[in-house]
């Protein structure tokens, strides 16, 4: 799995040389490879799965501020589940989880197309970070909120909410429920637990906390969840879900997938090269796990660990899932200007899907033809799905929200002067 | 019952009304729990109603406004306080990104039907970020509403409208007249609100619906509009130029009432308009816009606009800043003056 | 030595010109250093100019303002990016409180000459966080200038210019016209830039003046005054409304040209405002207000303003939404029509 | 010291009682002790002088995480110097620090009078906290770039700016070298290295590590400090400083002043309450020192240890003062309505004058006699430049500045409509 690791050099960063003795100079951060240099993870914390202890749901942040510079692991290299953090998931819901994220990327790979095709503006995939949405749809209970970001589509997929209606939000049709006002993959259901997702990178993990202190207030037993990127963990919002969840013990999991990469800019942008980010948390007196992003069991068991000790009112976990950013950003992205070609085939920890199916079939539940025709049902499950949702239409052809709407829902009631302009444009 | 009330006990009990009737309401901010807030707007609610209910939050505005934005998600109708408008930008990314649009990009899913308070508004030596009015930053925004109270029974009722509202409302404060009415004419005695009409104020529930101007002279010569502070300045400038001008109190600055406004240009055919915020692109540039597409074969004179200089509000020159009674009265005489 | 460059490579042209002539010029913001922008602005600098002089910053647009001041008060005279204007808003603090204040509030002390460029408007698809032109938002903001370019002659020219002037300048980039001119035919073939005369840039070192509006067209009917984007918008309207209408490109919007339009307007006593942000409370409002307090007794109709709908720009509807030439044309006809 | 100190039994945080069982429940949390209840100062971790080791300053960040946690004391009951951060200070600046507290004091003393009678609009003291601004103006190099909040005017004053230019800008009058333009106390001097305060909290934060970036981008030797109040760490500013000053490596001290309120709310409304604000380093792998802010000496040497390491290249640290605001937030305040009244006497820290004063005279080098007569001689210094501030003007009388000034400095050269509004006013 870390054929491509090197032994650990730093590579010295350029500057220019000091004109004066003892004079300063300004450190630029620079990931270890860009195009055509050797790969080079040798920066990544690994732990073995065996390593981590697992600590009671009740133990003091302070106690634990170790977890955030290891790495939870479950799965080794042979596809058996190690360790303390080796969650008790029946063979079904492994299954499913497995199913879901195939089922993610196959429907990752349908629309990526379409947008290819021209019959939208923009796509986004997860590819390679499908675990973290889909095992902590598991983990997390049907009816706890979801605050994600524009790269956990999989939590849609894994609480059933159905393909076509993803499709008509991207493809902005008569029957996208965001009645074509969103760029795509940026949905919403309130009916799923999933709240509307943001433009603005930032924004949701604190309006999560609020979330979560409502639930408290109302005495409810419903946890917020919440998810950011690596590189957007240098907004404020970041801070301010922070401190407010510590200062109100609020019932919330906060999610940092650190996919290494924040569009061209390297984790070491953002500040993770010299504390990892879930090593943030200490600072707030929150516990912090720091997982393997694409080991499914490790991230199914860190959330269902944050999750009961919000749900017994203890207050909010920081997690950091360590995955990969497969491909490129989005559809308007070339990640092979910026990072060397074969860093997503090299990386460390290898891909999600192979890992859960290969623990499947180790455990004596599944095989490379059960896998393949599960992958054939799911290509077409999507296919039948993305041929509902483009005869209904695309963004440019077929039919399209009414153009009325348009000037609804900016307020409840529309007042004049929106109903003037709705009649300028005689709709 | 009726009481009197200066501003801050009318707004205080209006929030201690909706407290009462709806446990969905929650009141927080900076210094506002056990203190009641550094104009003790909120004084004696985290008390009465209890520790949960009001209660002080971090200094980070944008925290609390996400927060509330979270809270708005969940069902509840956060009332929140920014100590000071100028402190209102560090939230600026959750109010214009998120609570603004929240209901429309979500298709009606999500809202975010929250109230956030803030004083705001010159005539206190505050200096440059105690003294903002950065209204027109929301007016240009999609989806809120603005609000700005003139009296404590407008206060009030306004402020209960704001928490029932199902959009998010900004509601500003004039804090300069907390205490009592203020006519720009800093070297004469202050006034308590005891002695104006406008602070008998029913100690129950009760609405002053927002959209609507209230007319608090009508007039011949030339139609006034203003809001705030800005309505006891220009009621004292009508007063001593002898004019007979109509003044509008908008009270609701978006969406404004339109009809309000152009039934009385079209009947003046002269218009002022008077605001302490910066002028350059402030309220008065969206009304003056809306009045001359809407009454312009009506119009004698062009409109004016008495406003704020645009500099920041000096400390040592409040009241070479501040647009007092003589400048709006100048303004008044240009206007019923001027012939084409 | 002239070259043919699109307003994307005029934009790299002045950073290049600009890091060569001042070791103090550095050039920072997201994304923009290795990969060089994800509009490929700065494509190219980081090579050529150093690892320390144009480089990437954490996502933190607020961070990334207030370094830049600190920057500033050192003596440096950062350019940065803002990846997109619809991620200004988490900026917004240091830019109203700190960067548009500084020297104000230090007597000259301290100053902030930086240069914020930020891709606007619509055009593209972006949907609502991708499309925003939130001009308006600035141009309340006493200290601040803003500059809009409408093609690559004027974009390196007036960048160069705002990274050598001493005050802040909030520098939007309309990035609908980046690789090419677009007059909202959107059904139309896609012409390059290299056919228009303003693609003929200098590859050295000049200036284009902050302040001064260019007149496209000299016209007697109506004036018409736009920016960026809608200036190739007003220009096809014109020519297929047949009307003899005068053009002004403001390019600066603040401190805005105000001889210009005041000639103009006097001279045809009709104007037409044109944008692509949101009506209430947009530059237009600050426009029409300067225009009808300067040139009341010339004006013959009311001056009209076509801009975004107050919603906020929603992806499926990018044609309904972008004021494009037939709306911009009706808007000419009716004020061409217009008497009292 | 601590005589007012009790064991530590937590205040049970009320909570609504809930009306299901395992329901979540929102906690707020509240100080200690209100007014008219036991002072409290049981939840302050304290540390004696020699228990803090002081490491060198090339020292990896995550092997000092435990400073965080403790208090870096000097001064121990008796007066004495005592434990491994005991500078090396000669009796002569020992003397200067002295002076420059008792000054700061004495002119915060005749500034909160004058605005009592009038002669300005506010006030704001930094009484108890003289040692934070004073101690380290004498750690930094005159020409270190300082970005205070309004509570370290010790900083101007122990750099030796003018007290009558101080006090101009506190009366706004016609020498104001602000030119009446800022609240009181909101100075700004460029020859001082003392950046202009902002009226908008936190602010100034990441403004400073801008500073300092430039400085190393220019391979200059000069360093930045910039001072935060705990209240105020809450702000997204906050972490944009720690984000930025760990990524570029800047030269720059980063101060925390914990005094335990900010205007009516605890600390623990900031998040001090689960872990001390020094310890929010930790997560962006910056070293972190929590020092006794009321000790002179512990806060010489932790910033002398702070500056070494940044004027080394070796990047930023963030220092957390631990002290006590003994007075009101400002003229406009009344601490008596929120917290209890002998907090301020009964703090466990003692008072930063009386300490170091306690210190000179135990090592033979100070008197009784001669503190009361430097007072005396302070309190007519102060006397002295009042007067002459106060001849000039005040903000209700003599002589202010032009009219024509509120024009100037919008811009460099005023533009038409400032020159026409200039014009309108008639000026
Ligand atoms: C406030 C804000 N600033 C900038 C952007 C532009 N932007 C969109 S995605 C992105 C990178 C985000 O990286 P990361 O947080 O690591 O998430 P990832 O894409 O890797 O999942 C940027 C800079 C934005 N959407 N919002
Ligand atoms: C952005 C912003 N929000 C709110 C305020 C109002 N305010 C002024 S001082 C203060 C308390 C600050 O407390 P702290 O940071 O602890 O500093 P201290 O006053 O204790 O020195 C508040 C809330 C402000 N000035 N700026
Ligand atoms: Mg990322
Ligand atoms: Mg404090």
């Amino acid at each position: 799995m870390t054929a491509t690791q090197r032994p650990t050099v730093a590579k010295a960063t350029p500057a220019r040389q000091a004109s004066r003795p003892n004079a300063l100079s300004l450190r630029i951060p620079e990931p270890r490879a860009r195009p055509g240099e050797m790969l080079d993870f040798g920066n990544l914390r690994l732990s073995r799965g065996s390593a981590v202890e697992r600590p009671a749901i009740d133990v003091q942040a302070h106690e634990i501020r170790d977890l955030a510079y290891g790495l939870i692991r479950v799965l080794d290299d042979d596809g058996q589940a190690v360790g303390p953090w080796a969650p008790a998931l029946d063979t079904q819901s492994l299954r499913d989880g497995l199913r879901w994220m195939m089922l993610t990327r196959a429907y990752d790979e349908r629309m990526y197309r379409a947008q290819r095709q021209g019959k939208t503006s923009f796509y986004m995939k997860c590819a390679g970070e499908e675990a973290v949405a889909v095992a902590q749809a598991l983990a997390l209970a049907p009816d706890d909120m979801c605050f994600p970001t524009y790269r956990q589509q999989g939590l849609l997929i894994a609480r059933g909410y159905p393909l076509v209606e993803m499709m008509n939000q991207v493809l902005s049709n008569a029957l996208d429920p965001l009645k074509g006002r969103q760029l795509p993959v940026l949905y919403s259901s309130r009916d799923y637990g999933v709240f509307t997702i943001s433009g603005n990178l930032g924004t949701q993990f604190i309006q999560a906390v609020g979330w979560a202190m409502a639930s408290a207030y109302k005495h409810d037993r419903r946890i917020a969840a919440a998810w950011i990127g690596d590189g957007s963990t240098a907004e404020g919002d970041f801070h301010h879900a922070l401190t407010f969840a510590s200062v109100y013990r609020a019932p919330v999991v906060l999610n940092v997938v650190n996919n290494q990469w924040a569009i061209s800019s390297f984790h070491g942008i953002a500040g993770g090269g010299d504390s990892p980010f879930a090593s943030r948390a200490i600072g707030y007196g929150l516990p912090a796990l720091r997982v393997d992003g694409n080991d499914f069991l490790a991230v199914h068991a860190a959330t269902a660990w944050a999750v009961e000790r919000a749900r017994a009112n203890l207050g909010a976990t920081l997690i950091e899932h360590v995955t990969y950013r497969a491909e490129g950003h989005s559809t308007s992205d070339d990640p092979s200007q910026y990072r060397p070609a074969g860093e997503a085939a090299g990386w460390p920890l290898g891909d999600p899907v192979a890992r859960l199916s290969a623990h499947l079939v180790a455990i004596g539940e599944w095989s490379a033809d059960r896998h393949e025709a599960l992958r054939k049902e799911l290509l077409e499950t999507v296919r039948a799905a993305g041929k509902e949702a483009e005869a209904v239409g695309t963004l440019s052809t077929g039919s399209r929200p009414s153009v009325r709407t348009m000037f609804e829902d900016v307020y409840k009631d529309a007042p004049w002067h929106i109903r003037e302009q709705r009649q300028q444009l005689g709709v | 019952m009726m009481a009197t009330m200066n501003m801050i006990q009318a707004l205080n009990s209006a929030m201690d009304v909706m407290l009462a009737r709806d446990p969905d309401v929650l009141v927080f901010g900076e210094d506002v729990g056990f203190f009641g807030g550094v104009f003790r707007a909120t004084e004696g609610l985290q008390k009465k109603h209890g520790l949960e209910r009001c209660f002080d939050t971090p200094i980070a505005e944008g925290g609390l406004i996400g927060v509330a934005v979270g809270m708005g998600a969940y069902g509840l109708r956060p009332v929140v306080e920014i100590q000071f408008a100028d402190y209102i930008y560090p939230a600026y990314d959750q109010i214009v990104s998120e609570v603004a649009r929240l209901r429309y990009r979500s298709a009606g899913q999500f809202t975010a039907p929250m109230t956030i308070r803030a004083p705001y508004g010159g005539g206190i030596f505050g200096g440059q970020t105690h003294s903002q009015s950065p209204e027109a930053l929301f007016t240009h925004v999609a989806g809120l509403k603005v609000v700005i109270p003139s009296n404590p029974h407008d206060a009030k009722g306004l402020l209960i409208s704001a928490i029932e509202d199902d959009d998010p409302v900004i509601f500003l404060e004039p804090k300069r007249i907390y205490n009592g009415p203020f006519d720009g004419h800093h070297d004469r005695p202050i006034s308590p609100w005891a002695k104006h009409p406008a602070s008998a104020v029913p100690e129950d529930y009760y609405t002053v619906a927002i959209g609507e101007a209230a007319i608090l002279r009508a007039g011949e010569q030339v139609t006034i509009l203003a809001y705030g502070t800005m309505v006891h300045v220009v009621l004292a400038a009508v007063e001593e130029s002898g004019l007979d001008a109509e003044v509008l109190d908008l009270r609701t600055i978006w969406p404004v009432d339109i009809d309000a406004i152009v039934a009385s240009v079209r009947k003046t055919g002269r218009c002022v308009i008077v605001h302490e915020a910066t002028r350059t692109s402030g309220f008065g540039a969206e009304l003056t816009a809306l009045i001359q597409e809407r009454c312009f074969y009506h119009l004698e004179a062009p409109i004016e606009r008495v406003a704020g200089w645009d500099t920041p509000y000096p400390h040592a020159f409040e009241w070479e800043y501040f647009p007092g009674p003589d400048r709006v009265a100048a303004a008044l005489r240009r206007t019923v003056d001027a012939h084409g």
